[in-house]
């Protein structure tokens, strides 16, 4: 996944609930796809936060010299 | 013919020492000496003339090709040639005057050279810091400049450099007036001028020589000679031509109030704009600002956070109900399989059995009945059929010891041990004595 | 009478009593064959005896270990 | 009879009771065939005791282990 | 059934039922493959009760590490 | 951003906003592009301020010397 | 700037305004020119107000160098 771009892992994300919500996938499929789900919400949500927080930091920064760290989408490996 | 000749020119320049004679020139050419030769005609005689360099500074005017002129002069013979010619003193142009003459053909000749043109006119300085000023120091001219200048913007630096404005040698010292501001420094523009008068009294203004030194000049050069009517030459040639003196300040120093006014002015427009130009700017910059993706950059984060609480939410109920459908199908599998337990199958089984088992032994006890039955008929009627029933009547039988039936008395011998059956029981003798005969009835 | 089986003795018992009621044996042969068929009878009551029992042990022997011995019909020498 | 299975015992014993019923057969042969009768209901017995205590087992061992023997026919001589 | 799948457990659970219910087979296999049915019933209901577990788990566990050990349909042997 | 003059960073935050707007950046490059705005915005902002500044000195300094800083937009690396 | 006529700066300032207004200058172009017209502005303003009335003549010394000196108007209507 560690390329993946937030976009893609929320699109992966929303594929894997419309192939579970099809129903065709063999239970353990199911599963698997489940706990990659899960980790792939997790990751968006870390995201967004992240990113949420990142904004908040830039819009109340008024005089403070701005961040330097670029907003990456960081996948669990790196994190 | 020498003699003829010495004597013809005694004649006639005696007869015609002084003549004024009218006519049209032609063939006007100045050769290399400076002399100018030319003819003059009429409709009935030609005469040919001479006008020594000498006296062509007299000529006030640039005698041309079918000029009509009045020429004043003497007849001379030239005895090798056998001509004779008038050589000229005076020459008049006929009609017009000679210096109106020689102004128009300056003007022409000098137009021609291009100094008049008006790509060569400089503009004046608009604010001139040193102004100088050629002209007579007594005269109406500095006097009237004087007065504007110092009524419009006396802070200003005047050199006057001091020149006749009439008469003879006084083009030369305009000229020399030009040159000397040029070469003081810091000269701004230069006013060249007088006051009113005759056209003679002007006339130095229409120089030649002073026309070429305000066009050699570095400095603009305004001419201001005479009245509004008069123009001369000077005119022409300067890079502005004022009217009068006066208005020749006029032109070169403005109302200092309205500099002021002009300098104010810019510089409250320089800072209008300027601040305006900031304004807008920031108007522009402020409106970027104000835009809601600015004001509001988390808008987009909750849209894709919806999303994803969406895709959470349906993930896991699309789990929990992949869950369900198998957990349902497990739940009817269970059930139909308890419900198809085998213990029904055991049960009949053992009903079965249980009935097979009963038939098995009622079967066997059948048999067996059979049997006993059989057995029992059998042994009955063999119970019947002893032959030893008759011993119960009190017969008895006797057997020796090997068993023999004992019939006659010749069966044994005494001393034999014989074994004798009765109805019950039985006795062991032995035989005392054997007799053929014995008691019992004979038939 | 060694190898006779149950029905031959019973048979033959038949017989004998058959010959008795016919009455034309010797004495000697009679109270033979009589005696024959006493044992005969003797040994099929006993065999039915022994049958009825083993029969009742099989029927009644729920836990009991199955009885290896055979039913064979034995004969007098043999007892 | 060791390689007979449950149904083949029962049909056996269906044909012993049939025969013994017929009573064709000579005594010794019928005790002969009941005692093989009798043994072979016995093991049909024990083997559907067998069963339904299994049976039981199964259906009510909620959360236990499952027996890992498995229902074999056993016969006699393996007893 | 080491090598089972849930889905394959599930089939064939399923089968056996409508073996049973058609209720051609011999007693002994009735047996056996109603106890290889009960066995299944209690693997899958057992897997499903697990996963579910899981799921909750995996959804609640907002942020803490995924857990690494990926759903197995595990079979008697390996329990 | 070293290079950028006021008008191009002007510009630049126009541009960026309109993109935002047009809304079809993906998140990663939404973010990126309002830090860069952000960072724009307020350097222009202090530029103005700065501007605005100097021409209230350059116009109250009536006898005093020009300033003869010249008026360069500085980027934060140079600041 | 020192060089400059009164003249020449003035004209320069009008080129500054007149490009100024008409507005297509960038920003640090317009506070460059804007820097340069006030400072024009101020040199205008000292030169008006540093001016002073002064009348010269030239005229001849004893070597014939030409030299100014202050000129007296002698009429009585100057006085």
């Amino acid at each position: 996944m560690t390329d993946l771009k937030f976009e893609d892992c929320l699109t992966r994300l929303e594929q894997i609930v419309s192939a579970l919500e099809a129903g065709n996938l063999p239970l353990e499929e199911s599963l698997k796809v489940f706990e990659e789900g899960i980790t792939l919400a997790r990751h968006c949500a870390r995201y967004l936060d992240d990113a949420e927080r990142r904004i908040d930091i830039l819009v109340k920064d008024e005089g403070g010299a701005t961040v330097s760290k670029p907003f990456v989408f960081e996948t669990e490996d790196e994190a | 013919m020498s003699a003829l000749s010495q004597q013809l020119a005694r004649v006639m320049e005696e007869k015609f020492p002084a003549v004024w004679v009218e006519g049209e020139i032609s063939n006007f050419k100045v050769y290399g000496s400076g002399h100018a030769y030319f003819t003059l005609k009429d409709e009935g005689a030609q005469l040919r003339c001479v006008l020594f360099r000498t006296r062509t500074r007299r000529v006030r005017f640039e005698p041309r090709d079918g000029l009509h002129v009045m020429a004043f002069g003497a007849i001379e013979i030239y005895a090798q040639r056998g001509d004779y010619s008038l050589v000229v003193e005076l020459l008049e142009p006929k009609g017009v005057g000679a210096l109106q003459l020689a102004f128009e053909q300056l003007k022409e000749r000098l137009a021609r050279e291009g100094l008049f043109d008006a790509g060569r006119k400089r503009p004046l300085p608009r604010f001139p810091r040193k102004i100088g000023i050629v002209t007579s120091p007594s005269g109406a001219a500095i006097r009237d400049m004087l007065r504007v200048i110092g009524r419009r913007f006396g802070e200003i630096h005047i050199v006057l450099a001091p020149a006749r404005v009439q008469g003879e040698g006084a083009a030369a010292e305009v000229a020399q007036g030009i040159r000397e501001l040029n070469a003081l420094g810091g000269v701004d523009v230069i006013i060249v001028g007088r006051g009113g008068g005759s056209l003679e009294d002007l006339w130095a203004f229409n120089d030649e020589m002073l026309a070429r030194t305000i066009a050699a000049s570095k400095i603009p050069v305004i001419s201001a000679v005479g009245h509004e009517v008069d123009f001369t030459i000077a005119d022409f040639v300067a890079d502005v031509r004022a009217a009068t003196p006066s208005n020749a300040a006029e032109l070169v120093v403005k109302e200092k109030r309205g500099i002021v006014d002009a300098l104010g002015d810019l510089t409250g427009r320089l800072q209008r704009v300027m601040r305006r130009g900031l304004a807008a700017h920031r108007d522009r910059l402020e409106r970027a600002l104000g835009r809601r993706v600015l004001t509001d950059p988390g808008r987009p984060l909750r849209e894709l956070e919806r999303r994803l609480d969406d895709a959470r939410v349906r993930l896991r109920q699309a789990a929990l109900a992949a869950l369900d459908r198998r957990a349902h199908r497990v739940e009817l599998a269970g059930r139909g399989l308890r419900s198809l337990s085998p213990v029904a199958r055991t049960l009949n089984g053992r009903r079965a059995l249980i009935d097979l088992q009963g038939r098995l032994e009622r079967g066997m006890h059948r048999a067996l009945d059979r049997s006993r039955h059989r057995l029992g008929a059998g042994a009955g009627r063999l119970d019947s059929l002893s032959p030893l029933a008759v011993l119960s009547r009190g017969y008895s039988l006797t057997r020796t010891a090997d068993g023999r039936i004992v019939r006659t008395w010749r069966d044994v011998a005494a001393g034999d041990a014989v074994n004798v059956l009765l109805h019950h029981g039985s006795l062991d003798c032995r035989v005392d004595a054997t007799r053929e005969r014995d008691d019992r009835p004979q038939v």
